[in-house]
């Protein structure tokens, strides 16, 4: 394993580090709670907190800024936030509006949020909700009974709630918010090349030279099915038709469409997929109403991608091009 | 003779202690089926306890449990700290306000807890290839020993429980995960023992032996 | 080798397609000559133009955008544009304040872009002027004598003068301002793993599995020495060192700086490269205005990042903040 | 007898169907040390060129040169569209409004394509495994023919500038690139003759062959 780190024990810290120091101006830092969080003095708002494991950068911190999330909970790498720093962080970010967690379908991660919340409500804090998020349509199909993962999709719902959120909407259409856009995303990913773990050190499964993995999941879960390697045309297909079918995106509807790398997989070969993404959905009589192409939700450095659509309504459409301060960005 | 809150108080120093030392043996189970940080996270975990043991003396012994339970929580992180922690907090919550809990105060507890965490787990169930495979089992047979066999000595209700909770851990080993981290090696995680099985293990034979000693 | 793609030779069309349909609105696309322009009617403006092989992106099609470029000319991988993309790109983008074409030091395509430049003025075309860009310090001992390459500090030169352009400034004066950009940028980069040309199918180059190649070219060329790998403190000093002493930039300097990815690194890596540069600036006594941090100039599927250092002055740090309405972004 | 017009339009004919003809010879050479795209390109940009030869027929001697060198620049791309392309152009320019050219007026002109092409690749000079390596020698042949041998034949003064080209094609094995692609492999270009001398080579070839039957 080569990286770009020193030891692995502290891949996280110093990423956030590093964040905090990119965005001195607008990003607070607490590395003992690993938080990182909006420094402006928002006001009149709901606060927006999400967490996870991580290894998925830019989920989360990176999405923290006005428009998106106001708050980040980052766990070791793969692993659920700790208690103390969702507690902390809502604690620290909320304004008198309350604080919506904003959580993806792991046991970990689903169990480490609501006992803050638990504790939260215990000691009289803020008004805290909930949503899960779970988009992974690769799931369905498995015996694996804690239900649909929750991955790239999670973007589009930080996105179309944190621009919400700013217009001074409370904490209950909030959440109703955030539960309709998961009910109209759906995600599928296939991974060419396994991710390897800082602290492990090996990849966490191996794929022959001529293998993919389709409906592989976010820290290397297994997907739906091993198979040779073939054209892009044919696997991008095969997501597109496991997406289509499950929502299932009606001919006429529009939608947005989100290309996510994996981490390892360059911007051109996602500009690929996008253009053969593109096509299939031209001839389902699926309109792309606007496309979003980069590395948004990874595993580390996973090759791969995977692809979102989310069925828009007038509302989603308006809030998605709503501008966000967040500190990924090229200019 | 010790009051319960100093057995209690004794106990958590003795599952303190067994538990770092299991570190090794429950990381490398984690790395079979996980992400191999169990170890790690529960010796984390209880070092925090070890230093808050003093100031347990000095409060009330539902909140002994309480304390201990939001100190895993906010130290272990992970699955593990959120199912230990949920434990313990709801162990406390379930002895209510009893100062002298009697034999059934405490079956009740225990059972208040084993609910608490299959709710935490997303409705756990015994096969799933958890904790909960060794938890119920013990549960279930502290039940019996009170309810139909009217047992009262905490020692040997233990004794009984801890078997259980052994076969039910080494149950695990033939089952495929269908929660946590394990679950999506599917059919691949069977073969290998659920670490959080161990830990229960471990729980109940520090109280155990803690107990055998001091009664 | 695995890629997302179909056949290899479609690679680039079928990359620029992706793009111009992720962007209907603001993007035209010339496949047969590989041209991605503006499609808003601007005025009164001199227009810029870059181009080089392709498998550098998001350089340089995807930087076409207000505010930064008017016109790319994207040549097959690693190869340069044909002097007809070139020339057409300028006579389609011209609005009659001339062009400015922007180019990073390789053979093949200064030799291209000066024969277009010739073609325009025999038949009377638009006035052109170029610049070439020359910012990697890795070649200063080398034996090559083509010169410093042209690397990701090219991305500086097309933010500043894109910005600056936009003001209606005349050309002679935005190639001096180009030329003043380039005299203060420096970049070095390191490869982890080199990067695979999807029509050739192996690896470039070989690296050993403890080993790092320190000043790697963006084509996978041999850099300045190939070392064993150690912890990113020290690589990211020896880059740093050789960066700072080669302009040299001074105490109490202001920067900015990138920190790119070479196109198969995830951003947590990249980020704790941003948390060591920002420790060793510190140490330099040089402040760091801005830190830029994310895929700009890549080699295809390379590992490893540059980092580039910009000698700011009032100006640039005004024209830096500028915005870009370019493709490649988040939201 | 044939116009100087004729037989430049013939010339190019053969060294288009030469250079057609070995494009796996030129792809191969530059897959060893460069992309492996020349004889792809030069195959491309030849093909071009046969198309306007009827056009060709209908033009002034120099700027046939010129259309041709445009035609190359405009489809080959890479290095060698930008190198060819130039030494078309500029040996059109050289030989400036002249429409019957003496041997010195071509011995200028050919030197005039020279200069344009080292200058068009950043001063490129023999030793840096290039096109230059072969085409220099070819030119300084003729310059000595013309000059110091007073030498008038143009058929004797090709034929010694085509073995001065071979010479300095050949020796390009030995050489380490300075200059183009082939010098990102450092010394791993040594053992390895450069493509863009044996394009010098054709075309002399073809010039030669096509003189030695018209006159
Ligand atoms: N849904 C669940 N309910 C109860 N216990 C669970 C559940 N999921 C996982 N566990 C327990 O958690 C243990 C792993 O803990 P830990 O290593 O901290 O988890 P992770 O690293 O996956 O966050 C497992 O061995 C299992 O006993
Ligand atoms: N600076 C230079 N001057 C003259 N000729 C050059 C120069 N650099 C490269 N060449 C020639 O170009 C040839 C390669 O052409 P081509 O394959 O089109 O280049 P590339 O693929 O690198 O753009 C080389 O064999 C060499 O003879
Ligand atoms: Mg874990
Ligand atoms: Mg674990
Ligand atoms: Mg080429
Ligand atoms: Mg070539």
């Amino acid at each position: 394993m080569k990286k770009i780190m020193n030891l692995p024990e502290n891949f996280v810290k110093e990423m956030l580090k590093g964040l905090a120091e990119a965005k001195p101006d607008t990003l607070g830092y607490i590395p003992e709670k690993r938080i990182i969080y909006r420094k402006d003095p928002f006001t009149n708002k709901v606060a927006l907190i999400s967490g996870s494991g991580s290894g998925h950068e830019p989920d989360q911190a990176f999405y923290v800024g006005k428009g998106m999330l106001d708050a980040a909970c980052a766990g070791p790498i793969f692993a659920a936030p700790t208690l103390d720093s969702i507690v902390d962080a809502a604690r620290l970010i909320d304004k008198g509006r309350g604080v919506l967690f904003l959580v993806k379908n792991y046991t970990g991660d689903r169990a480490n949020f609501e006992m803050a919340s638990e504790m939260i409500e215990f000691e009289g804090g803020p008004i805290v909700e909930t949503a899960i998020i779970n988009d992974d349509v690769a799931v369905k199909d498995s015996t694996f009974t804690a239900g649909r993962r929750g991955v790239a999709g999670a973007i589009f719902v930080y996105k179309i709630v944190g621009a919400k959120s700013e217009e001074g909407t409370n904490i209950d259409e909030l959440k109703k918010l955030a539960l309709d856009v998961n009910a109209n995303v759906r995600t599928m990913g296939y991974a060419l090349k396994s991710c390897t773990h800082p602290e492990k050190g090996s990849p966490t499964f191996e794929l022959g030279t001529d293998e993919i993995e389709l409906g592989v999941g976010l820290h290397g879960e297994p997907g739906r099915q091993r198979i040779k390697t073939e054209r892009a045309n044919v696997t991008i297909s095969r997501l597109l038709d496991s997406i289509v079918s499950d929502l299932p995106f009606k001919p006429g509807c529009e939608v947005a469409m989100m290309i996510n790398g994996l981490g390892g997989t360059p911007v051109s070969e996602l500009y690929i997929a996008c253009s053969i993404a593109h096509d299939i959905l031209k001839a389902y009589g699926i309109k792309v109403f606007k496309s979003y192409v980069n590395n948004y939700c990874t595993s580390l450095d996973m090759e791969g991608c995977s692809i979102s659509l989310l069925n828009l309504n007038e509302e989603f459409k308006h809030l998605l091009l709503m501008p966000a301060d967040i500190p990924i960005r090229y200019f | 003779m010790k009051t319960q809150k100093e057995i209690v108080v004794g106990i958590i120093e003795y599952i303190s202690r067994n538990l770092i030392g299991a570190e090794q043996v429950l990381t490398e189970l984690d790395s079979h089926i996980g992400d191999g940080d169990c170890g790690i996270g529960v010796r984390k975990g209880f070092e925090a306890v070890q230093k808050i043991i003093p100031e347990l003396n000095t409060i009330e012994l539902a909140d002994i449990f309480k304390k201990v339970g939001f100190t895993l929580a906010y130290t272990i992180g992970g699955t593990s700290g959120a199912m230990l922690g949920t434990g313990f907090i709801e162990l406390g919550k379930g002895l209510k306000e009893k100062t002298e809990p009697d034999i059934l105060d405490w079956v009740f507890a225990v059972n208040f807890a084993l609910e608490g965490i299959k709710r935490r787990g997303g409705n756990t169930k015994v096969g799933d290839k958890t904790m909960i495979d060794a938890l119920e089992p013990a549960v279930m047979s502290m039940i019996n020993s009170v309810d139909t066999n009217k047992e009262i000595n905490p020692v040997y209700i233990l004794e009984k429980a801890l078997t259980s909770a052994r076969e039910g851990s080494e149950n695990t080993v033939n089952l495929a995960a269908k929660k946590g981290r394990a679950s999506y090696l599917g059919e691949r995680s069977i073969g290998f023992k659920d670490p959080g099985s161990v830990v229960i293990c471990i729980i109940l034979e520090s109280a155990y032996d803690y107990l055998k000693k001091s009664v």
